[in-house]
Formats: C-alpha cells, structure tokens, sequence
C-alpha cells in the first residue's frame, strides 16, 4: 500500500516535470500555432542559470524568477527578430528556423556553459526526506509537484479565464476580429512568445535539480515537450495537463513492473491515443465543412 | 490544421510542365558525375556514393512532404529499416544486389504502410508526431533485439556487395551503382508525379475536402504515396549499409528523419532534384566545417536559419527562378 | 419516372439537438429544387447527408431508387452525386485546365492511375479544354487557379462539378459574392446543363433561387415547412412567418 | 596548406587556459620534416561532449609538454567531432584517412563508434588508437591489427569487480541495475560471469533505456529488495540522476555501490554529483589516487582546475603510447610494422600505469585499481585506490561469449 501511494507519488511529480517541460511549448504552439522548436533551448538555458545562481552564493529561492526573467529576455529579443516574420508563415518554414536556432543556441551553451554534466547546489531545505508512510520521499519532488501543479494553475486560470487569455485563443482563430476590439495583436503575440520562452527558462531551473544540465538535455526536453503537448490536443491548456499526467503515470508504472519496455510502452501508448483521438486527447474536432 | 496550410503557402509552383533549360542543368549534373568517376580518389567516390543515396531517400521525401503535402518525421527510420533489413539478410544469404533491392525495397513498403495505416485519420502536426512516435518505436525495437540488429552497436563485418556474383565493393562501383538507382528512383517519381495518380496526391495536399466530393478516397492517395515514396526510399537504404560498410540504429531515429527533412527544405522541398543539392549542401558543410572551426554547429544552425530567411523556397526553386526570368 | 434523389424521413442530432426532424424530399432529373430557410434551418446539414459527409441518425438517402445512406461520400462521387461548397474549393497550384482535368478523369475512373499516365492526361486535357471554353475561361486556361478573380475561381469551381458528369448536382451558394453580371453568367452554364441531371441548389441569395428553380423547398428549425411551386412559396403563410415578422426578402422583389 | 594552417589555429587555441600559447611554435622552430599528423576523433557536441573536451585537453597538455613534436617531427593535430554518432564517426574517419591524409587516428568515446570505425582503418591500414571505448568484440572477434587499445575492455572493470565484491562484500543478496544498451549488457554480463564463477548468487537484474530521467520507480523496487548491494553502470548523465536520485531516496547509505569507474568518474560524474558519491565502490584503470598518473594530475589540475578523470587521462595516456611508438621508429611512420612491434616489446609508462599489448589483439594489460569514493584532503570526494588489481589482461580473442 505504502509502495503505490509512493510510486503515485513518483508518478505525480514526473508528471509536473513533463508539465513543466510542456508549459511554454503549450502557450506558444497550442495556443499561438507557432511550432518553437527552441523550447528545448530556453529550458536547458533556464537549468544552468539555476545552477549557476545557486552555485554563486546569492539566495537560492531567487534562481527562479531570474531564470525567468532572463530566459523572457531572450524571447523577446528572438520575438524582435527573426520570430515575428515567422508568425503568418508555415509549420515547415516555423519548423527548419527554430530547428537552426536551437542547433545555434545548443553550440552558443555548449561555448559558454562548457560540457560537463551539472547539478544545481540545492539548499539544505530541498534536499530533505519527509516520511510517506514509512518510506523516505524526497522533499525536492513535493516542492516540485507544489510549484509545478500551481504554475500549471495560475496559467490555466490566465487562459481560460482572463480576458489576456482570451484574446490570445481568439487571436490564432481570426486575428482581425481581435484587432477590431482595439487590442493590439502583434503586442499580444510578442507577449504570448516572451511568456513561453520564459515558462521554458523557469521550468529548465525548477527541473535542473531532478535533470541535471548538460548538451543534449536541450534536445530531449523538446521531444518531450511536443510528445505532451500535441497528444494533449492543441488549442486546450487542460488537454496539456491531462497529457502530462496520462504519459507521466505510464512511464511511471510501466519502468515500475516493465522496466526494460517502458519507452516502448509509452510510445505505443500515444500512438494509440493518436490514432483514437487524431486531433489529441482534448483537441477540438477541426470542422471541414 | 490542414495539410494546405502547411505546403501551399509557400507559394511553391509544383505544376509539373516542361520547364525550359532544365536539360541544361542535367548536362552539368552528368558532367559533374563523370568528373568524378575519372578523377575521384576513393575517398571522395564513396562520399558521392552516399551523397546519391541519402539524396534518392530525401527526393522520395520530398513527394511526401512537398507534393502530398505529409510532413512525416518518420521518413528516416524508413531508411533504415531498408538498410538494416539488407544487412541482416546479407548476413543469411548473401549480398547480392539483386537480392537487396527487394529487401531493402519491402522493408520500406512495409514501415511506410504501417505509418500509412496508423496515421490514416491524423494530418498536420498529428501527423508528423504520429510518425516520429511509430520511427521512434521501429529504433527501440532495432535499439534493443540485439542478436539480430546489434543493438547499440549497430551492424558491421557484413559481406561485401556483389551484383549477380561480380564483386561490386569498389568505391567505383558503389558510386555507379549508387548513381544508376538515383537516376532509376527520379524517373519512378518523376513518372509518379507527372501521372494521374501524382495529380491527385497534389489534388489531396491543397483540397482534400474537394478531393473527396471528387470520388478520390483519400487513404488510399495516402497509402499509395507512402508505398512509393517507401519504396524509394527503401532501395537507397538497401545500398547504404554497403557504402558505409556500417549501420547503426542512429540511422533509424529521428534525428535522422529530421535531418532528411532539412536536407529536403534546404533543397526546395517541391523539386526532385532537390533532394541530391540539399543532401550534398548538408553532408558536404558537415563534413568539412568541423575541421576549420570548433563552432561548426553554430554555422550549420546558421545555415538553416539564413536558408529560411533568405531563400525560403529552397536553393533550387531559387536557381530555377534566377536563371529562367 | 423514378426520381433521381429520395431523401425519406431522414433525423440528425447533434450532441442531442435535433438539427433534422424527419425530412422527405424527392428531386427528379431534369428538375431544380432550390433548398431555402433562415440561419439554422438545418439547410447544410441536409445538404451534407444528401452528398454523405455526414451521416443520418434515422431515415433513407436513395439515389435512382438505391439505397445510398451508408455509402461514403467518395462513392457517391462515383455514382454521380457531386457537389459543391460554400467556399469555392479549386486547387490553386494547378491551371484551370488542369482544375477541370482532374475531375475529368476522376469521372472517367483513370484518376488514380500512374500507368499509361500520358494517354489519360492528354484525354483528360482535351476535355477540360472543351469545357473551359464552354464555361468563358479559354483565356485563362494555362493560369494557375491561384491567380484567378473570385468570380472566376467560382466559375471554376463550377466546371470542376460538372466535369464530374453529375447525375445529381448539388450546389452550395454558387452565386455568393458574384456580381450582377457574374452570377448571371453562371446561372446561364447551369441551365445549359442542367437538362438531365437533377439539381439541388442552397442559396440566401432568393432572387436566384426563385429564378433557376421549379421547386422551392423551405426549412425552419429543422422542419420542412414548405414544398411547391415558387408561386405557391410566395404566398405561404408559414413560410413568411418563418422569416419571424420580417417581411420575407421576396416580398419587397430584390434579394439583400 | 590550409590544414595546416587550421590544425595550428586549433592547437594554439585548445592549448587550455594555463598553458601559454607560445609554447606551440617552438616546437614547430626546432623539429624537421613533413609533420606527422595525428586526428584526434572525439565527442564534442552532443551527450559525450564533456568527455570528448577532457580527451582533447589531455592530449592537448601531452603535445604541450612533448613540444609539439615527437620523434623529432612536429605533430600536426586535427581534431575531428562524432557526435558520438557512429554514422557520423564513419564519415569522420573516413575524411581523415582520404582527404586530411592522417597519419594516426586516436580517441572515441563511444564503443559503438570504435566497433563501426573498425573495418574502415583496417582497410586503409591507419594505425588506430582506441583511448577510451570499452567493447569486448574489439579485443576478441573484432580485433584489428592496426588497431591498439589504449584502454580496458568492458571485462576488464567486471572481473576484478565481481572477485573484490565475492571477497569483501557479500556472496549473495546483490542485484544489478544498468543502461539497457551494448555497453551496460557487458559490464552486468561479465560481472555476473565471475561472479558466479567464484560461488556467488546474484539476485535480480534491472535494465533502464538510455536517458532515463526519472528513477525513482525503479529505487523504489530496490528499496523493497534491500539488496546487500548494487552493482550498477549508467554512463555521463544517467550516472548523474541516478547517484543524486540514489541520495533523494536515502538509498545511498544503506546499500553499497559497485559499478565500473565510469559510474564514478571523477571529473565528468562526481563533480556533478558531489556527496552522493561519498561511498561508492568502482573499479577503473584509473584513479586520480594512483602513483603512476600523479605527475599528470599535477599538471591537468594546473590546466584546468581540475581533476582528471578516465577521459583526460585516456587523451594523454595515449598520447604517451603514440610517442614512445613514434621514438622508436625516429619518427618515421612508414615502418608501421617496426611501430606495431616496438609497443608490443614493452611496456609504455603512462598515467593510466605500465602499459603493455597483448600481442594477439594489441589490447592493452592494465593495472586495475579498486577506487572508493572517500572526502579528499579538500573535502570533497575522491576516488582513492584500496587495491590493485595488477596486470589485468582480458581473455582476448577465441574467448568471445556465445
């Protein structure tokens, strides 16, 4: 009893940690329709400016907001250029751009970051165990799970309840009739893009401490991300949510009893969901006619 | 998300029509090609060999995704699975060509089918998902069998290939070889595309609403065009394990597949040809950037970036344009 | 003579609101039912199912007597229900010839050939250019469809439909956005075909449908109010006051 | 002449930051003749890059000290980057024989580059110097004569491990735990092997896909088992997570760790992990603790600030090997068979230890060393040598498992 109640537990906070891989890659393609494939790029950025402000002896708790801001920072700059030319265009045209950047940024990480593996200095506090009916669960995953599940929160009450959300979802439906309501949609767009990249940043630093930081997790975080993101179903930040828990619990379980299959298990299991519902979990049916 | 969106508006004309100087650029192509079989050292044959055989995969990619309009990120393990099936094969029976063509050519009917049939009712971004997860599922299971994929380790030592008996493991022949299926393969589509059938799959990338008020079923447009693109795709990764005299399981993940899709964007991903320049442009700046400069990578994601900003079209469309007005 | 189309009490829901409460309808060949009501009527829906997009919760679709509700609409296609939509959906990377070629040999069943593939294209060609010049776009033949004016791309979007030699023809809003001239010419190409095939014409635009069609069917809330002649429709009680109070869009003699 | 003009860019630039820049031109100055060239074929981008850098810089402090040249002949160093892709290695190599006409090709990290790289230098005859990739098959059905192996093989780490484990840990109660790939299957396979062969029952054996990032299940089953202890490999970053979700668990204290070294590198994994390593068991070729690679720790800790760990040392180790061999055939590199011979004769000093080749596979015997993870002079955990397991030679060839 005690094990499952703990391995839900397991299951939970990779759930929030796929979430939060997912945030801003939701907000930007699902919402926006705009395929960034250098999310991967601003999480791996967020992780080492975590480590790095851990490391440097300033208060541990601020490594997030700075994680954000700047990781915001340089979404905005790509909004600037070359992103904002990219809005009206293509997926493919989207695609082969983002693809470019993230290989640029994943070299300009490498160059300024260096190789090695690193792990952030996590405050006495984090690195604690709580007992779960007898077992030791660390306290860095309920912190996790805390602050994953009420990001996840805030941004969902942000899209579906506020009239900043609404705009956005209006404005990837018919960006004129946003505009005749007298709000800026180019702002609302650069927004929507500032507000991804630095969910990206914020996660990576939020994550660093169960991922580590190193080339390649930039990579990895991607295909995670768009994995959650499109079998939750675009358009829908709650088909997001569900995605994460339904991939984060089959993972869970199935590395629990099938260790050795549990990719292939998970994979066939979106696979599925896919093909069952071909426009995602919670994808809204595209009327054709 | 339609798949319209996806292709048409890039504004790229694949109306296939004769096309005035083209023979021009064919003459520069053979001449090029002869060049190099007189004077090319082994070194640069063999290189040209996988440049014509990775280009033949990316030309059979570009019918999927620049004329049916189907952004498959699968397109790779495809590839591979071909070239894995003809290197086990070779391993039981012998590597004769005439042997490994139809190997190589089923295995990729066969994993193109089931994308096929998987991704049935799936367009857009779905689709490219549904098709990394199913490559990515064709990896784990050549990732894991090890007895009979090697595993991590990929495949290696197997015997050299021959063409009805006569040796053919020459980097010259491999060439030959790997230049008479490129010619082969861009008759076949080209043939495919200018057909009824090649009407039709266009027909289905910019209207599929309408193509189904006109009587076409559209899964069977689909199947079709993966079993032809998965065709092609399949025979150049019957040779490739030859060429490369190793294949490992990075030639059926989706890196591999994304790549394909670079290489198929940088060369204008609705021309045929463009699969050979954007193959050579990719493999040729990977290849050499890395012994000039560390940052080799970062030029390459420049590459792309500057592609796409600059000649969004692809290089050939662009040469095309700038040579006919 | 056996009607070409029988629509028998056909229901649909969606999401359990009755969009359809049992609908007959008969078109023979060789007449024009024009298919009118307010927004909401249920006007598409029934139009969808006629061409099999969407498929009836209860009742009949019979094409010449044939039980077709099941059939997909891909081959219905074949059997000669052929349609158009509210969007004029012509495929703008080919030519107009090239437009009307492809339902050419979609109708002459060598659409999905690669075999023998110069024969098919040259028949087909030589068709289609027969019927652009019929339909007053010879001089726009090699254009891509993408560079066509709206009128002409519906224009196309018409040719396109009856290279596919319907049996039943149904139109969406042929004449939406057209100009005065524009819509006349086409309404004029549909007459000219029109002789054997049967016809099932949606429209807002009242002054056409009053024009082209014999018959005038008109729904409200999912009902068939009314059936008859154009006559009869004007001086229907039902019908006016389906139109809620407002003076019926015929009354005043010209469309919106 | 572009070659050589980027080689010496290159060699001027990745001298590393304590190592003043002049020191490569003299060497240019003093030496005569063509330049030997040397390609270093090396993991700097993607997963291994970190690894792929210790190498270079290993090598890069080698020529540093050998003043750019050997056997009287400057050494002309290219580097090439596999991705730790096999495919991309193939080409690599391919270049470097064909075009850049090296002389010697050393590095790879990766075993699967080293299996896939091996037709290709035994057809173009390159002598070939495998410095860190641990596959069997390379020393055994896979084995090359122009290929030495600088470095262990994957039996060479499992067997001393499995008879320190038999004798000093536990005879039964132990599970293993690895990456589920070529690698990870060997070091368990091998363990298990001796293990067994010594008496000893393993209990259950646990396999994760490369690039697991949450373990947690699966610690959960091994705190359910309470083995007596875990014989365990996980390369670079799998490593990291899996120590430091080890520590989250408070799994670490109650049950012993053994793995191969590369569990607990030094420079790539344990300053990444930090205390999660304190503890840990491993058996390596090197340890930054052993009496032989001192005067090289000395001089990397200069370069880098560092510690060295199994790739840095591997980078200069075989730089070492490569320059007795090119000594001894005073710098000539067309009497290859002179070259193969004298390596074979005796044995090289380098910071891994004595270096000998078994002459049947050209597979380097080494010296083993039992390393625990114990709080250094500074505090921080070290890998500190325990025993020696002295001239460790593996079966070699006609000894391949079934």
């Amino acid at each position: 009893m005690a094990y499952i109640v703990v391995q839900i537990l397991n299951a939970l906070s990779f759930s929030v940690l796929l979430l939060l891989t997912g945030l801003g890659l939701s907000l930007v393609l699902s919402l926006m329709n705009f395929v960034n494939l250098t999310h991967g790029s601003f999480f791996l950025l967020g992780s080492y400016i975590g480590v790095q402000w851990m490391a440097s002896g300033a208060p541990w708790w601020m490594a997030f907001p700075a994680a954000f801001v700047l990781t915001g920072l340089v979404g905005a700059l790509l909004d600037r250029y070359p992103f904002r030319q990219f809005y009206p265009r293509t997926h493919l045209m989207q695609v082969l751009l983002t693809y470019g950047l993230s290989v640029v940024f994943a070299d300009l990480m490498r160059w300024g970051f260096g190789a090695d593996t690193l792990s952030p200095m996590l405050p006495d506090l984090l690195q604690g165990v709580v007992f779960v009916m007898g077992f030791p669960f660390p306290v860095y995953r309920l912190f996790l799970i805390a602050t994953g599940g009420s990001l996840a929160l805030v941004l969902w009450w942000a899209i579906e309840h506020t009239l900043w959300g609404a705009a956005i979802r209006a404005c990837v439906i018919d960006r004129g009739i946003v505009e005749t309501l007298g709000i800026n949609t180019r702002r609302l767009l650069t927004v929507g893009v500032v507000l991804a990249a630095a969910l990206g940043g914020l996660g990576g630093a939020l994550g660093a401490g169960m991922l580590s930081a190193y080339p390649g997790l930039d990579e990895e975080v991607l295909l995670l991300a768009l994995l959650v993101v499109v079998v939750g179903g675009l358009g829908s930040f709650t088909g997001t949510v569900l995605s994460a828990l339904l991939i984060g619990f089959v993972t869970t379980f199935a590395r629990m009893w099938l260790p050795e299959f549990a990719n292939f298990l998970t994979l066939g299991m979106m696979a599925l969901v896919l093909m069952v519902c071909p426009n995602g979990l919670l994808g809204r049916e595209t009327r054709q006619l | 998300m339609t798949s319209r969106a996806w292709i048409s508006a890039t504004g790229v004309d694949t109306a296939p029509g004769r096309r005035a100087g083209g023979w021009r650029w064919l003459c520069l192509a053979a001449l090029l090609c002869g060049v190099l079989a007189v004077f090319g050292d082994d070194y640069q044959l063999r290189f040209a060999a996988e440049i014509l055989l990775v280009g033949t995969a990316v030309m059979s990619l570009n019918v999927l995704v620049g004329f049916a309009g189907l952004v498959s990120l699968g397109h790779g393990a495809v590839f591979g699975a071909a070239a894995y099936g003809a290197a086990i094969a070779s391993q039981h029976w012998g590597s004769d060509l005439l042997l490994m063509l139809p190997v190589g050519v089923l295995c990729g009917m066969a994993l193109a089918a089931l994308m096929a049939l998987v991704s049935y009712r799936s367009s857009g971004l779905f689709f490219l998902v549904l098709t990394l997860v199913v490559g990515q599922m064709a990896w784990e299971v050549v990732f894991r069998w090890r007895e009979v994929t090697g595993g991590a380790d990929g495949l290696r030592g197997y015997p050299a290939l021959t063409v009805a008996g006569l040796p053919a493991s020459h980097p010259l022949a491999l060439f030959a070889l790997a230049l008479a299926l490129a010619v082969a393969s861009g008759w076949a589509l080209r043939t495919f595309v200018r057909a009824p059938v090649g009407h039709a799959v266009q027909g289905m990338r910019d209207q599929p609403l309408r193509m189904r008020a006109l009587g076409f079923h559209l899964g069977r447009l689909r199947l079709q065009t993966f079993l032809v693109t998965g065709a092609v795709a399949g025979a150049a990764g019957s040779i490739y394990p030859f060429v490369n005299q190793y294949i490992g399981p990075n030639a059926v993940h989706w890196s591999m597949s994304a790549t394909l899709v670079i290489m198929s964007v940088l060369g204008g991903i609705a021309t045929l040809a463009g699969g050979f320049v954007g193959a050579a442009l990719y493999l040729v700046a990977q290849t050499q950037l890395s012994s000039w400069t560390d940052r080799w990578q970062l030029l390459i994601g420049m590459l792309f970036v500057l592609t796409v900003i600059f000649v969004p079209h692809g290089i050939v469309p662009a040469l095309r344009r700038r040579f006919t007005s | 003579m056996m009607p070409v189309l029988q629509v028998a009490a056909v229901q649909k829901s969606f999401a359990a609101v009755p969009v359809l409460r049992s609908i007959d309808l008969e078109v023979r060949a060789g007449e024009a039912l024009g298919l009118i009501g307010p927004n909401g009527a249920g006007k598409t829906t029934l139009f969808n199912i006629m061409s099999g997009f969407v498929s009836p919760d209860a009742g009949q679709v019979r094409l010449d007597g044939r039980d077709i509700t099941r059939v997909t609409p891909e081959s219905r296609a074949r059997l000669g229900v052929v349609r158009t939509f509210q969007k004029s959906l012509v495929f703008p990377t080919m030519t107009v010839r090239g437009n009307v070629a492809m339902a050419v040999r979609a109708s002459a069943s060598t659409g999905n050939q690669w075999w023998r593939a110069a024969r098919a294209m040259r028949q087909a060609d030589e068709q289609a250019q027969a019927l652009v010049e019929a339909g007053g776009l010879a001089s726009r033949a090699d254009t891509l469809a993408a560079g066509l004016s709206y009128g002409e791309q519906r224009t196309l979007d018409l040719l396109i439909a009856l290279a596919q030699r319907p049996r039943l023809l149904l139109l969406d809003e042929p004449t939406a956005g057209l100009s005065e001239a524009e819509s006349h010419r086409l309404l004029e190409l549909i007459a000219t075909h029109h002789a054997d095939i049967a016809l099932v014409l949606v429209s807002h635009d009242i002054d056409v449908v009053f024009r082209v069609c014999g018959r005038i069917a008109v729904m409200d809330l999912g009902v068939l109010i009314a059936n008859d002649t154009p006559q009869a429709i004007r001086a229907d009680a039902r019908v006016i006051a389906a139109y809620l109070g407002m003076p019926a869009p015929w009354v005043q003699g010209a469309g919106s | 002449m572009t070659h050589r003009f980027a080689a010496r860019r290159r060699s001027v630039l990745l001298a590393g930051a304590g190592l003043a820049a002049s020191t490569a031109w003299p060497g240019l100055t003093r030496a005569s003749g063509e330049p030997i060239r040397i390609a270093l074929l090396t993991s700097l981008s993607g997963p291994f890059s970190g690894l792929g850098e210790s190498m270079r810089a290993g090598l890069q402090l080698l020529l540093a000290q050998s003043n750019q040249e050997m056997g009287g002949r400057p050494i002309q160093l290219l580097v090439e980057d596999d991705q730790g892709k096999p495919d991309e290695a193939v080409r690599k190599v391919r270049k470097l024989v064909g075009q850049d006409k090296a002389d010697i090709i050393l590095g790879v990290i990766s075993a699967a580059v080293a299996l896939a790289i091996r037709d290709i230098v035994t057809e173009s005859r390159t002598l070939t110097f495998i410095a860190n990739a641990a596959a069997n098959a390379l020393a055994r059905e896979a084995a090359s004569p122009y290929i030495f192996r600088t470095t262990k093989t994957s039996w060479m780490l499992a067997h001393p491990a499995a008879l320190w484990v038999h004798e000093n840990v536990a005879t039964r109660g132990g599970i293993t735990l690895a990456s589920d790939y070529a690698a990870g299957r060997e070091y368990v396979a091998d363990f298990e092997d001796t293990y067994r062969q010594q008496g000893g029952t393993l209990g259950k054996q646990f396999w994760t896909p490369l690039g697991t990032t949450d373990f947690a299940p699966l610690l959960m089953n091994v705190a359910a088992l309470k083995p007596e202890f875990i014989y365990a490999f996980f390369p670079g970053a799998d490593a990291v997570r899996f120590l430091k979700q080890m520590q989250d668990f408070r799994l670490r204290d109650s049950i012993r760790l053994i793995g191969p070294g590369a569990l607990f590198d030094q420079e790539d994994v344990i300053p990444a992990v930090g205390a999660a390593a304190l503890g840990g068991f491993n058996a390596f070729h090197q340890s930054p603790g052993a009496p032989a690679s001192q005067a090289f720790v000395q001089a990397y800790q200069q370069a880098r600030q560092r510690l060295p760990g199994e790739a840095s040392t591997a980078g200069y180790a075989t730089g070492q090997v490569i320059r007795s061999g090119i000594e001894a055939v005073g710098g000539d590199l067309s009497r290859k068979e002179a070259f193969k011979a004298a390596l074979l004769a005796e044995p090289v000093a380098t910071a891994f230890g004595p270096m000998r080749f078994d002459p049947r596979n050209n597979q380097a015997i080494l010296d083993i060393y039992l390393n625990e993870v114990k709080p250094g002079p500074d505090g921080k955990p070290l890998n500190t040598v325990i025993k020696t397991y002295p001239g460790v030679q593996d079966p070699g060839p006609g000894n391949a498992r079934p």
